[in-house]
């Protein structure tokens, strides 16, 4: 395939951002079809329009998604990108990687593909960005084969589930992330590869409220780690903090000088709930007014520790704005347990649930959350056989519209209108 | 051997699922799992994790453009092989991290990044990390700008906020290059959103061959879609649709259904900025962004006029807000008027809510400062 | 001489308005019109404003029930004759007040009050001013309880915190007797609420005649009502309604608009709570009052459910909440679901809200306290 | 009129607060109706259901107000309140009265009506309870020849307005809340008198932010007293109330020792802007950043005043739930001058920019606020004249739905397919 000429792309070459320009060029040596991607792209750029097709149908046998088909509207022009489907694999937990499986994935990709992926999508996928239809079985085979890997989800099904680093790096983790990711991802295979759902289905794990996998805001059913017993406070650490042995936030701000730590003004004035205070020298809380926000953990993580009886809680329903705007997930269990040992049970016994409510009454391209609002919070609460709690809301309603049920009340709603016009007459 | 296309189904392997992610543990990680006490940012970009057992774990974190080649990727196994037992990981906001056990291969490890060029080295603590952002021309079909691109120029100026520690807070930028906000827009501290501005074009060529008419009408929250006739191209009369384009709002859902009604267009198409979004839980509890631009044009390669917008947001910020103030709830606490007013953005009524839950947003209170917005 | 049922327009007049304010004022309010530096409460219902000429009016404030007699209203009279230059007037809450001039007047006032045994003196600062409340059985045609029956016997419970001041604030007591809530239910600190839970019955005797089906059928904010064909108590089939009860909320608009359709039963009507309501923007923005008890039956003559619901959380309020917290602002502090959990109060699914706007209520967070509901 | 037994209404003679079964039985020696106002009222204690028949449309020559028609459903046990309809008389403004025009209503009301009244009605009226239909036009003329008084509202008209105190007896009235309401009241007594909106139309009068007559929520269109300048401090007052030499919030927590006043707690602290604070004895307030909540000018009444260059705040929607839930009234001019010189001429002009809309607009039986709900707050601010303000909303929208004019769009809304697919072939 020959070079295009790219004035516009090539000013993107400079400045101290690692410029993809240059990547692909460079990997134009390798895979002269990266030649025409950036000739479209600059087509793009000119046009300042997309040249891609609308959708087209493409996959693998015996699976309903994994795949995002992709056609040029130019093909002529840059035949190397006539057909430019992308294939996602399911990315091991919390993103790690062996340069062996790496390196397995990169040669057959610049054999088979563009040579071009994306590190990751935003679902969490192993994205290999361009191949032709022709590849698609040849693909899956090499993968499934001498990779020892899968294709992730795409269409109404579960999406690809995803994690934070949970307990393999980070020492807030109140359960194990990656585990229950991987668990979860294998028990649903076929939910995950054959689409039977009304819409797409997305689930996170998060190891702490501080949700680093974004799952309060893009996964259907969020899963985020959380304690119900008391914060672990080293009170001799706290001493460091308050001396200046320890930098706060672990330094997360030592490019700026913010002058010297106010246990005070950066921690106890900053708790949501002021259920903090310092007494003696040592700092108090109320565990009972704590609402596990994060704060001071993350401000001083040498004194503070998540406790020791951990789980989840369980919010469900996020999405993004189509069609009814954007909604963050909803609390929906305040506290389970996440154990490998029981093979995340209560997790699952959540998650089915919903999933057979909501393909009986999920409308088509109706995330689960909208179905929430259209039949209401309390409605789906019933659903999943939980009680309503305090804590499902931010507050009670303000208006007085109550749909009562009729045998909630005395009597029914059966009514005589002789008996009732006998005391009041008409 | 290999794949047989005459016999797809021949020792045919499905539903294995990701590999076991433990097998791509480094070795320190292997051992702590768990077992972690605290951490520290030793330097942006550098961090260490303590264990009970007094292991350590050094994570060098280095920024990539998401959209990479096989041979960049081999570069980082390269480093990985040479530095971290030939293990490394991607951040949940794709990054590279690359982790060693022992502080004095943390140096020639950072030096092995920076040398390489395509791998700065930041993104922790009070900083712009990566952008988590979208395809854009490179692969979508309904985008309203490109991705990559705008995210490129747009670091390229944040750069120094990516490998220093001067915010009052870590400030996440995103990218969606349409309304279907593929990643973290939403709820983002500054968002840069490509947004449609120009009704569906009826393809009456081909709409009643390639479209279920009844699909894409239903598809249409507000009810803008209605069945009708229309004249092709040859002035043949064909099933069709009509779009009422004062109900428009421009959401592109039709065009995900129906082909033939594209809303993409050079110069209706082009940038909306959002800010003061979140995600964690911590003090305040997770907020969606909010729009306070509503269009700024298309202007490849670089996006000046975006360009410019983020970084007068992210600087206002910088100077005014507290430690640990999110930019969210920096705009809270002082009030939106006043964010306003202090990064002299014009108010327009676009920013006004007239959607589903407007009224909750409206001000329904004596409480408010008077800015330069009143004359 | 007087009105001539002959000949009505006869010297009529119309569209005078009210009478001039200024006339009733007492000297002290005139001459001191605008010159008001600063009041003080001397004690519950005693106010003293002084003026930057140094006069003083001293306010004596006692409650009354709203539903008074003109023999009562005179009393008022003979007292203002007597004490206050023969003006006096009454508050936005109900309760009346006379003022004075001078310090020594004050202490005869307020015995005369005291004297008199229906004009107790109170009502000021942090204490149960006068309930807001409306007709009920004494006069409307659509409540789901009585008005004065209830507060009477919620005053008769509440009546040392009208007549002391020892509420960390002012606690706004409100009644509605329907969901029209003429008054101040909708942002009271506490708020007492009638209630239907039956559906519409249709009078299929009178419909036809005396509604307008299509108003009554557009009445409903939620299209539960559709035309149909009824049978009256003669067997004879007439043009009327149906109503699907499972979309109705017994909001009642219907029978508002045919007499047809009333909704009030002695087991369905009864009493919703509703609490953390202000107006005020003293502080925090004025907020809705919200829904702690969807039920409470009607038990005429005291109400004891009620008033013992009432008193419970006002009590609960008045030890757990800071200085100057109204309601509302206390149960935010704490979290609506320690609310709960201190006052004792069973939650109800009745109290999440599933209407319009309900979504911003639900919490997306991870943020909650644990309470004794969660098992 | 014979008396009833009410064994039941008896029982609430006792007890400390005033007793309108006491009252009412009193009154019974000068008006027996209320023998019946009574015997009905026992009637619906004992069926727990009203006995009032619906409506009934009644009124006084040339007025499409003032009187609420109401019929027992029981009137051969209860002759006396047979008819039993409300007249409604506009107060004066902040309900001052003399003694002697209160005898003249309270005689009339003796021989016209049931000696029973309302002081007063939710709305503000003085509300005269039950008369019979031949009474109201008597009634109307002696009320207008002989006691110089006149109808309020009801239907759908503009409502009887009503104000706090303000300059009368309150120092932080920032303009006078009495000469406005009357003055107003007056010019629109059409408005008042006959109903020509498509629903009923409130209007409310406020001195200050402390909304003493609740026009927030309970007013279609609020006025509520506010200022552009600074909070007047006086210092010395401030040191009195640190001292302990004035009582705080002018003594209104005297019943209970809350302790040594603190102005760092009490204040400072709740201050909703955090604009205040203490420097070498002094208070400083930024005013800049300060929303004239109130607070601090209510807990240190002496030491602090409102600006001098008051107005006031115009608020507009405020109503109950029917239909959709309530509303309070939301922010639309943020400050204008309250003077009777100019006749109150800026909200006037306000005033009727909203009718002249609405009239044209509304629905039947739909709020101002709840028209504005429908078109948009957008909508309505352009309909008013007016700039969209920052201050217009608490928060920017978070849905990316904006409603694009074609005027407004770069090359229109018209597009060529044929250019179009010139470019992006299908
Ligand atoms: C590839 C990816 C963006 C990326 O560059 O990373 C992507 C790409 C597309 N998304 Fe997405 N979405 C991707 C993550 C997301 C996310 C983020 C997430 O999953 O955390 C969201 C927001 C969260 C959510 O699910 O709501 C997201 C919300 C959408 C929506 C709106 C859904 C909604 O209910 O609002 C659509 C529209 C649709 O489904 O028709 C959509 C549709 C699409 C389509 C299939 C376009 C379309 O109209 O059908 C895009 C294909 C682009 C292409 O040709 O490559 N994509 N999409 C992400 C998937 C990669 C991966 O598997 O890892
Ligand atoms: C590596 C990564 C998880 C992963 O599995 O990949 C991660 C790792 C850590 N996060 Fe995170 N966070 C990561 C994405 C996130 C996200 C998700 C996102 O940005 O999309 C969030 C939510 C963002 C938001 O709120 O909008 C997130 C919100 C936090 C917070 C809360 C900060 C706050 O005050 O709101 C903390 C606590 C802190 O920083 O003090 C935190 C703290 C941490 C700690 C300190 C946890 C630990 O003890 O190791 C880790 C290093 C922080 C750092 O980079 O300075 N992490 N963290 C992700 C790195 C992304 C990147 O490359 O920049
Ligand atoms: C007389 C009256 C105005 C009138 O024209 O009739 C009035 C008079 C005063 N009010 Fe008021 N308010 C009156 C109804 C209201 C209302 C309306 C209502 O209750 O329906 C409110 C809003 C209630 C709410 O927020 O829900 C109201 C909220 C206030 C506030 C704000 C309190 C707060 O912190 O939220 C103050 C300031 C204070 O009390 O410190 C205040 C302060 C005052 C002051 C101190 C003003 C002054 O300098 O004289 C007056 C005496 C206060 C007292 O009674 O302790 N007044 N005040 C009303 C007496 C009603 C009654 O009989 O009890
Ligand atoms: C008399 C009074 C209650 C009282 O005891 O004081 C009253 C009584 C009635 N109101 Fe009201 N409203 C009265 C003040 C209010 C208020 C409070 C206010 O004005 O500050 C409200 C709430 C504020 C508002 O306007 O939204 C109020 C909101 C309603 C509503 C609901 C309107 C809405 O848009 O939500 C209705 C229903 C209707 O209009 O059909 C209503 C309807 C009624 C009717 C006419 C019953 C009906 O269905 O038509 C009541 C006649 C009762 C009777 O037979 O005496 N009344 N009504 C008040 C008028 C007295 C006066 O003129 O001073
Ligand atoms: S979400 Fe919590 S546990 Fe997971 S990486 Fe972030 S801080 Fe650690
Ligand atoms: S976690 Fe949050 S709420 Fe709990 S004590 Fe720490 S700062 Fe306070
Ligand atoms: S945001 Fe829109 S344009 Fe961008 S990738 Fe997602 S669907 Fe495609
Ligand atoms: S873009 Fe959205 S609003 Fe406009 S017609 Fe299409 S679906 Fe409807
Ligand atoms: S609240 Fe309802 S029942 Fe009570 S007076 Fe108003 S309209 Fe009548
Ligand atoms: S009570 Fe309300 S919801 Fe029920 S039918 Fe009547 S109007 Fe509809
Ligand atoms: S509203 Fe303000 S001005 Fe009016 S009485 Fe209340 S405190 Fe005084
Ligand atoms: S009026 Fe309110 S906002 Fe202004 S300074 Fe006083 S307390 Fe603060």
């Amino acid at each position: 395939m020959p070079k295009h000429d790219t004035p516009l792309l090539d000013q993107l070459e400079s400045g101290p951002w690692p410029s993809f320009v240059s990547d692909l060029k460079r990997q134009a040596e390798v895979n002269p079809a990266c030649w025409d991607i950036l000739g479209q792209l600059e087509l793009s750029f000119v046009d300042k329009i997309t040249h891609w097709k609308h959708g087209g149908i493409v996959g693998v046998f015996g699976y309903g998604g994994g795949i995002v088909g992709r056609y040029s509207d130019v093909p002529k022009k840059f035949p190397g990108v006539a057909h430019f489907h992308t294939v996602r694999l399911n990315q091991p937990s919390s993103k790690f990687y062996s340069t062996k499986i790496l390196r397995q994935i990169c040669d057959m990709w610049e054999r088979r593909g563009s040579g071009m992926t994306n590190m990751h999508g935003s679902t969490g996928d192993l994205v290999l960005l361009g191949t032709f239809t022709e590849q698609l079985e040849e693909i899956f085979y090499e993968v499934t084969h001498d990779i020892g890997m899968d294709l992730g989800g795409s269409g109404g099904n579960l999406r690809t589930p995803s994690c934070c680093l949970g307990k393999a790096r980070c020492e807030w983790a109140c359960y194990d992330t990656a585990a229950a990711c991987h668990n979860i991802t294998n028990t649903y295979q076929d939910e995950l590869h054959r689409p039977a759902f009304p819409y797409k289905f997305k689930t996170k794990f998060s190891g702490c409220p501080n949700d680093c996998v974004a799952s309060i805001a893009r996964s259907d059913l969020s899963v985020i780690g959380t304690w119900r017993d008391d914060i672990r406070i080293d009170q001799a650490a706290v001493k460091g903090y308050i001396s200046g042995e320890f930098a706060p936030n672990a330094g997360a701000h030592a490019g700026r000088d913010w002058g010297k730590f106010d246990i005070q003004k950066e921690v106890i004035d900053l708790c949501p709930t002021g259920c903090m205070w310092m007494e003696g020298g040592e700092l108090k809380i109320d565990n009972a007014e704590c609402t596990r926000c994060m704060h001071c953990l993350n401000v001083m993580p040498r004194a503070l520790r998540p406790g020791v009886d951990t789980g989840a809680s369980i919010l469900i329903g996020a999405k993004a704005p189509i069609l009814d705007g954007a909604q963050m997930s909803t609390l929906i269990v305040p506290f389970i347990k996440m154990e490998l040992e029981n093979e995340f049970a209560e997790y699952k016994e959540i998650i089915e649930k919903c999933w057979d409510w909501w393909m009986e009454e999920g409308k088509n391209r109706e995330r689960i959350g909208e179905s929430m609002q259209r039949v209401g919070l309390p409605t789906f609460l019933k659903v999943m056989e939980l009680d309503a709690l305090p804590q499902h809301v931010k507050e009670p309603r303000s208006n007085p519209y109550v749909f009562w049920k009729e045998e909630e009340v005395e009597g029914g709603f059966e009514r005589s209108l002789a008996e009732f016009r006998a005391r009041n007459p008409m | 051997m290999g794949y047989d296309p005459a016999n797809p189904m021949k020792d045919r392997i499905t539903d294995i699922g990701p590999p076991h992610y433990e097998q791509f543990y480094p070795p320190v990680i292997k051992k702590n799992h768990g077992k972690w006490l605290y951490h520290e940012i030793l330097a942006p970009g550098v961090l260490v994790h303590v264990s009970e057992t007094g292991d350590k774990c050094y994570t060098v974190r280095c920024a990539s453009a998401r959209l990479i080649s096989t041979s960049l990727i081999k570069d980082m196994c390269d480093i990985a092989d040479k530095y971290c037992d030939g293990c490394l990981r991607f951040t949940t906001r794709n990054n590279v991290e690359f982790m060693v056990d022992s502080e004095e291969k943390v140096k020639p490890l950072v030096d092995a990044c920076n040398a390489h060029g395509m791998l700065p080295v930041g993104g922790t603590g009070a900083s712009v990390s990566n952008p988590v952002h979208t395809q854009g021309w490179v692969h979508c079909h309904t985008p309203a700008t490109d991705a990559s691109g705008v995210v490129k120029a747009v670091m390229d100026e944040l750069f120094d906020y990516f490998t220093s520690m001067t915010l009052p807070a870590q400030v996440r930028v995103a990218l969606a290059c349409c309304l279907n906000m593929c990643g973290a827009v939403h709820c983002s501290d500054i968002a840069i959103l490509g947004v449609h501005r120009k009704p569906p074009l009826i393809d009456n060529d081909t709409i009643s061959q390639v479209c279920e008419l009844p699909l894409a009408i239903a598809a249409c929250p507000l009810g803008a879609i209605k069945p009708a006739k229309g004249i092709n191209s040859k002035g043949e009369e064909v099933k069709s649709v009509t779009v009422n384009v004062d109900r428009c709002m421009f959401c592109g859902n039709c065009y995900t259904m129906c082909p033939s009604l594209p809303l993409a267009d050079p110069t209706g198409d082009g940038i909306a900025i959002l800010v003061g979004g979140k995600i964690s839980n911590s003090r305040s509890m997770p907020k969606f962004s909010k729009m306070v631009i509503p269009f700024l044009p298309n202007t490849p390669p670089r996006w000046p006029e975006t360009v410019a917008a983020v970084k007068n947001i992210l600087e206002v910020y910088a100077k005014d807000a507290k430690k640990y103030e999110r930019v969210g709830e920096w705009a809270e606490r002082i009030g939106w008027e006043k964010f306003f007013e202090k990064c002299n953005i014009p108010f327009s009524d676009k920013c006004i809510d007239d959607y589903r839950l407007a009224y909750d947003t409206w001000r329904t209170s004596t409480q408010f400062k008077f800015t330069s917005h009143i004359k």
